[in-house]
C-alpha cells in the first residue's frame, strides 16, 4: 500500500501524540496526579498507530490494561485521556474508569479492560453484530503476549475463524507480562503460530516498524471487510517503561535487553527514515512535534483544571434509563 | 384460554421477539437444526438460519464474551445454555464485562442481552446439572434475574427480558419445563419487580419461588383443611425484588416463611428476611423462618435427592411450626 | 512393544468387559432402572482399554461425562458401575454420582465430570503433584473433541508443556459434540495438530485399532514417566450409539456414516486379528465372551438387589471429617 | 509484643508452614523471584525453588483446575490471585469441583487448597480490582470463607487455612495489608467460625468486616463521647459465620447493626439479618439495619469511590438512627 506524505506524517504524529501524552502521564503519575494504575505504551506506538490508521470510528476497537496509546490513535483526545487518569469529570469515562477502564463508543474505542482475555472476545462479538447486519465494519483486538496463555485467547480465536467473522486480533508480544517472560510460561514463543490450531492465518511483523504494522493490519482489515475472515497479528515490540509506573524497570530483565530495544524506537527510526526518503524536512517534523507538545501540555492544563465527579452520581447507569424501575 | 408449556410459552415469546427485531440471534450448543436440549428453539432455525440461531463449540465463556461484544455493536443475543450449571465458565465475563458495561462506559453502551438456562434439582441430574445460582446473580449490580413460575409468567417475563436493555438472566426450572397453563393468544409483557400473589390467606405468608412454589401451594390446600388460610406469594423477579408486596402480606398476616429449594446462606431467602426484619419489623408477631434445600451438593440417587429439598409436607409442617410460636 | 497373547487377549477381555456392560446399561436405562443421564462408551473401547492398559493404580485417570470405558478399563469393576447407575449404595460413587460423576481413587480413577474441561487440568495438575513427590507416575486425561475447543484445553495443554509435566491427554475425537459436527464449529478439525501451539507432541491414532492406540499410548506414557513432558494423543473414532440413551441416532448424522464406523468395530476387528495371527483360538475367544457375559449379567443382577442410599446420607462428606465443626 | 503489618503476618504463616509441609507449594502471576505483587512470598522462592513457587502463564481458570487436581493427588496448593477479582474466570472450576470434590467423591478424596486474594475498594483501583465477592463463596457448599482484619488474625487463619483439609477461600483487604499489630512470637492457629468481639459494649451490637471493622470501632469511639456503648464484632470467617457470638451480644443490646463494603442484596448483612430475626427474634428491640457500600461497581474517582463505602460518620449516624427506633 502506498501511502502519501500527508499519510506518512499523520502516522508520525499519531505516535508523537503517544508517546508525549505517556511521557506527561509518567510525570503526573510521580507528582500524584494518578491516583490508580498506568500502564504505559511507550516503546509500542507504532502498534496501535499502524493499525488504526486503516480503521473508521464505525469500526470497533477493544483493548486491555494498556490501552492509553489505542485510545488515542483511535481518536480520543489527550485531554480526555489525561483528565481520565486524574478522575476528572472531563475524563474520557467520566472519570469511573481511570487508566484501565477507557470508553469512547463514539469514536469506536469501545473499552480497554483491567481483566485481561475479554477484549478478544469482544472483538469476534461486534464483528459477528457486523456480519448479522451486513455492514462491512470490522471489529479490532488489542492485547499482549501474556493474554494468549488465556482461555478467552482459544475460544475467540477459533469462534472467529470457526464463523468467518471480520475481526482482527492483533497481539503486541513485549516479551513479558508484567514480569514473567513470555518464554518461561508457554513452550512455544511464537505467537503467531498458534493460529494454525484454529486453520487462521498469522502473521508476525516487527512492532516496531509502523510501515510494517500498517501493511500487515491492512491486508488483515481489507479480508475481514471482504468477508474472508480474522486474521491474527504477532507484533514484535517491547515497552521500554516499566510495566507500570512506580515499578522497577530492570531485574526481570537486563539493562542491555532495554537499551538494545530503546536503540529500535519506533518514532526515531521513522522520523529517520521520513528524512531520508524525503518524505518531510526537519523544519516540517519539528512543526509536528511542538504541536504535539503543545497540545499534550495543554492537555495537561486542562485535565488539572477539571472538576471532579459529583460523588452524587456515583451510582448513575447501573443500569439501563430505558428499563430504570 | 388455550393452554401451553411453560417451553413453549417462552419459546412462544422468542419466536414473535425474532419475527419483530432482525437483531435479535440466539448462542447455544445444540439450539440450530436441532431446536435446543429442551425444545427452546424449536422451529427456528428453518425460519432464521444459522446467524440468528448459532450452534457454538463449546466455549462457554467465549460465547458470552462474544455476545457481550455483539450487544456493544448493536446486535441483541440470546444466549441458551441448556443447563444455567454451565455459565460458571463464564463468571468473570459476565460479573466484570457484561454486568458493569453499562456503568464503565456511563450509559453510552447498553447491554441487551438474554443470558438463560435450565436450574434446578430434579431428575436425578446430579450436581453438575442441577444448579439455580439466583441468589449469586441477585449480588452482582447490573443484573436483572427471572425465575418464573407459570407458562403465563413464563411468556410474559421473556419478551420483558428480551427487550430489556440490561443484561437478563433467565432461569427455567426443570420440573416445570413440561407443566401446561394458561397464556393469552394477544401479546403482553409482564414487568419486572412485580411478585404475584398465587394464593390469598390472612393467617401465614409463604414466599416461595420457582418449583417450590407449586409445592408451596398444595401445603397451603393442606393448611385450608386445618382451617389456616396461607397467602403464597411468589416474587418471580429475584433483582429486582418487589418487597413491597410481601411487606404488605406480613403486615396482614405477621408471620413469614421463606422457601427456598436453593442454599441458605446468603440466598434470596435470607435477602427478604434482612428486608422484612428492617422494614417490617412492627408487623412480625413470630420469628422469620426459612426453609431450604441442604447445604450440600446434589446427589443422584433419588433416595439421597429427594432427602435434600422442601417439599409440601415439609413445608406445612414448617408452616405449623411457625404458627405455634 | 512387544505383547504376549496374555497381554492381548487381555486387552480383548476388556474391550468386551466395557462393550457388554454398556449394552447392558442400555437394556437397563430402557428398562427404566437409570435414572439420570447414560453416554455409552460403544464404538469407543479401544482407546480407554489401549490406554489403561499401561497405568498402575498409582497412576491417575481424569474423565468426562462418557467415562463408564474408562473407569471399567482403570480397574472399576461393572458391579460398582452399573449400581451407581442405578442410584445404589454399593456404587462406585455410593450413588452420588450417577453416569456423569464416577469415583474410584483406590485404582486411581479420579473422577468423570458432568462438565467438559476440567479434566484436562486435574490430570495437569496430578501430574504436577507426581513431580513435585518426584515419583514417576503419570496423570492422563480423557476427554471428547468437543472439550478441545473449551479453554481448559488451551490453558491446560500449555502449562503442562511449559513445565514438562507427566501427563497425557488423550482425546477421543468422535467426530460430533453431542449433535454438533466438529468441523463446523472449528477451522481446524485435526486435533492432533493443535497440540504445536503449546510445543507439546501431538500424534493422530486410529481409535478404533487397540493396538495402535496401546503403541501411541506407550510411548506417552514413557516419555512422561521419564520426565520428557506431556503429549496429546488424538483418537480418531466414533459412537455408534446416540450421544446419550434416549436420544436419536441420526438425523445430524447419515445412517450410512454410523453403518460405515461399524464395519470398523474395534472388538470384531481385533477378534478377527487374534484369529489371524493365532494368538488365541475360538474356544479361548468364547471362553472370555462367556466369562464376560456371565460377570456382567451378575453385575446388574448385583444393582439390582443393592439397597437405595440413606437419604440421612445425603449431606455427608460436603466437608472434611478432620475439619467437621 | 513485636508488630508486624497483616501483610507480613500472613507470610510468616505461609513460610513456617511450607517449612513443616514440602506438599504445599503456592502458584501465581509473579509470586516466584518477584515475591508477590503484595509481598505475600518475599524470599520464599529463593528458599524453595520453581517448584514450590510456580509463575504462571494468565491462565487463572487453568491452575485453579490444576491445583484442583494436585490437592486430588495429595499435595497442598495456596493460589495467590493477587487481586480476587481474578478468581471469576475459575469459578466453574471453583464451585463445581474443587468445592464438590470430597463430596462427589464421598469423602475418600481430600481437597487441602487455599486460594488468597486481595479484595476491597480503595486506592482508586476501579472496578476490575476491587471486589470482594465473599458473600457469592458463603453461599457454596463446601467452601471455607476466611476475611480477617488484623495481623494477628491474618497469621492465625492463614495457618488453620493451610492446614485444613478443605478448600479455604483467604481474602486480604488492601486498606489493611500494611497495617501494623501485635503478633506473637510463639505458634498459634485461630480456628474457624469463632468470631472476635473487638469492642465490647452494652448499648448497641455493629457486626463489621475486614476494612469496615476500623471504621465501626472508630464511629464506636465517637458514640461513646455520646454516652453510648457500642459493641463491635467482626466474624472474621463468612463461612463458617459464628452466629452464636452475635445472638449472645444481641441477646444483651437488642439492637443490631451490620456494617458491610459490599453489595447488600444477598449479602453476609443478610444472612446475618435472617439469623438473628429468627432465632434472636425474642431480643429484638429495633429493627435490624444494614449499611452497605452502594449496589454498583467501583469507580475510579477518589471523589465517586468515596462516595460509594461506609465510613466511620456514616457507620455513627447509621447508630444513632438505629437508637432512635
Ligand atoms: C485475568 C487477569 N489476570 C491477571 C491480571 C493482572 N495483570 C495485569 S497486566 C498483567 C500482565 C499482562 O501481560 P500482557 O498480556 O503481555 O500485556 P503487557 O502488560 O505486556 O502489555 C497481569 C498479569 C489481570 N489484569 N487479569
Ligand atoms: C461446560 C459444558 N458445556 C456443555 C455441556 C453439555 N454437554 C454434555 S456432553 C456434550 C458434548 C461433548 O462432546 P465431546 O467433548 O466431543 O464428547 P463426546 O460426547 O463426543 O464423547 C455437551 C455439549 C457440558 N456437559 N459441559
Ligand atoms: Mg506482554
Ligand atoms: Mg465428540
Amino acid at each position: 500500500m502506498e501511502l502519501s506524505s500527508e499519510q506518512l506524517l499523520s502516522l508520525y504524529r499519531v505516535m508523537l501524540i503517544i508517546r508525549r501524552s505517556e511521557e506527561q502521564l509518567a510525570r503526573s503519575y510521580a507528582q500524584g496526579l494518578i491516583h490508580g494504575a498506568c500502564h504505559t505504551y511507550v516503546g509500542e506506538e507504532a502498534v496501535a498507530t499502524g493499525v488504526c490508521a486503516h480503521l473508521r470510528s464505525s469500526d470497533m476497537v477493544f483493548s486491555t490494561h494498556r490501552g492509553h496509546g489505542h485510545a488515542l490513535a483511535k481518536g480520543v483526545h489527550p485531554r480526555a485521556l489525561i483528565a481520565e487518569l486524574f478522575g476528572r469529570e472531563t475524563g474520557v469515562s467520566h472519570g469511573r474508569g481511570g487508566s484501565m477502564h477507557l470508553f469512547a463508543p463514539e469514536v469506536g474505542m469501545m473499552g480497554t479492560s483491567g481483566i485481561v482475555g475479554p477484549c478478544i472476545l469482544q472483538a469476534a462479538g461486534a464483528a459477528y453484530a457486523f456480519k448479522l447486519k451486513g455492514t462491512d465494519n470490522v471489529g479490532v483486538a488489542f492485547f499482549g503476549d501474556g493474554a494468549s496463555n488465556n482461555g478467552a485467547f482459544h475460544e475467540g480465536l477459533n469462534m472467529a475463524a470457526a464463523w468467518d467473522l471480520p475481526a482482527v486480533f492483533v497481539c503486541e508480544n513485549n516479551l513479558y507480562a508484567t514480569e514473567i517472560a513470555y518464554a518461561s510460561v508457554t513452550r512455544n514463543p511464537e505467537v503467531a503460530t498458534k493460529a494454525a490450531a484454529y486453520g487462521m492465518p498469522g502473521v508476525a511483523v516487527d512492532g516496531n516498524d509502523v510501515l510494517a504494522v500498517y501493511q500487515a493490519a491492512g491486508e488483515a482489515i481489507t479480508r475481514a471487510r471482504a468477508g474472508k475472515g480474522p486474521t491474527l497479528i504477532e507484533c514484535k515490540t517491547y515497552r521500554t517503561r516499566s510495566h507500570a509506573e512506580g515499578m522497577r524497570d530492570a531485574g526481570y530483565r537486563t539493562v542491555e535487553e532495554i537499551e538494545a530495544w530503546k536503540q529500535r524506537d519506533p518514532i526515531t527510526m521513522f522520523r529517520k527514515k521520513l528524512l531520508e526518503d524525503e518524505e518531510a524536512g526537519e523544519a516540517e517534523l519539528q512543526a509536528i512535534e511542538t504541536e504535539v507538545q503543545t497540545t499534550v501540555v495543554e492537555s495537561a492544563q486542562f485535565a488539572q483544571n477539571s472538576p471532579y465527579p459529583d460523588g452524587a452520581t456515583a451510582t448513575a447507569n447501573v443500569f439501563s434509563e430505558s428499563t430504570k424501575t | 384460554m388455550r393452554e401451553l408449556t411453560f417451553t413453549a410459552a417462552a419459546r412462544e415469546a422468542l419466536t414473535e421477539e425474532m419475527a419483530r427485531d432482525a437483531s435479535i440471534f440466539v448462542v447455544g450448543e445444540g439450539i440450530g437444526p436441532r431446536g435446543g436440549n429442551f425444545t427452546t428453539t424449536q422451529g427456528l432455525y428453518e425460519l432464521y438460519g444459522p446467524m440468528r440461531l448459532r450452534d457454538t463449540p463449546i466455549s462457554e465463556r467465549g460465547f458470552v464474551g462474544m455476545c457481550t461484544g455483539a450487544a456493544m455493536a448493536g446486535a441483541r443475543p440470546v444466549v441458551d445454555f441448556m443447563f444455567v450449571d454451565f455459565i460458571l465458565d463464564a463468571m468473570g465475563e459476565l460479573i466484570n464485562q457484561t454486568a458493569k458495561m453499562q456503568y464503565m462506559s456511563s450509559g453510552r453502551i447498553q447491554m441487551p442481552i438474554v443470558l438463560r438456562g435450565c436450574i434446578g434439582i430434579g431428575k436425578s441430574a446430579a450436581t453438575h446439572h442441577s444448579g439455580s445460582y439466583y441468589s449469586i446473580f441477585a449480588n452482582v449490580p447490573g443484573l436483572r434475574v427471572v425465575v418464573p413460575t407459570t407458562p403465563y409468567d413464563a411468556k410474559g417475563l421473556f419478551k420483558t427480558a428480551i427487550r430489556s436493555d440490561d443484561p437478563v438472566i433467565f432461569l427455567e426450572h426443570k420440573l416445570l419445563l413440561n407443566n401446561k397453563g394458561p397464556v393469552p393468544e394477544e401479546e403482553y409483557l409482564i414487568p419486572f419487580g412485580q411478585a404475584n400473589v398465587a394464593r390469598v390467606g390472612k393467617d401465614v405468608t409463604v414466599v416461595a419461588l420457582a418449583a417450590m412454589v407449586p409445592q408451596a401451594l398444595s401445603a397451603a390446600d393442606e393448611l385450608a383443611n386445618e382451617g389456616v388460610a396461607v397467602e403464597v406469594i411468589d416474587p418471580r423477579t429475584v433483582s429486582p425484588l418487589d418487597t413491597d408486596t410481601i411487606l404488605q402480606s406480613v403486615h396482614k398476616t405477621g408471620r413469614l416463611l421463606i422457601v427456598d429449594e436453593t442454599f441458605m446462606p446468603c440466598g434470596i431467602g435470607a435477602e427478604i428476611a434482612a428486608q422484612v426484619s428492617d422494614r417490617g419489623f412492627d408487623d412480625l408477631d413470630a420469628p422469620i423462618k426459612r426453609l431450604n434445600g441442604a447445604f450440600a451438593p446434589t446427589p443422584y440417587s433419588p433416595s439421597l435427592e429427594a432427602a435434600l429439598v422442601p417439599d409440601a409436607q415439609s413445608i406445612a409442617q414448617a408452616i405449623r411450626d411457625l404458627l405455634a410460636e
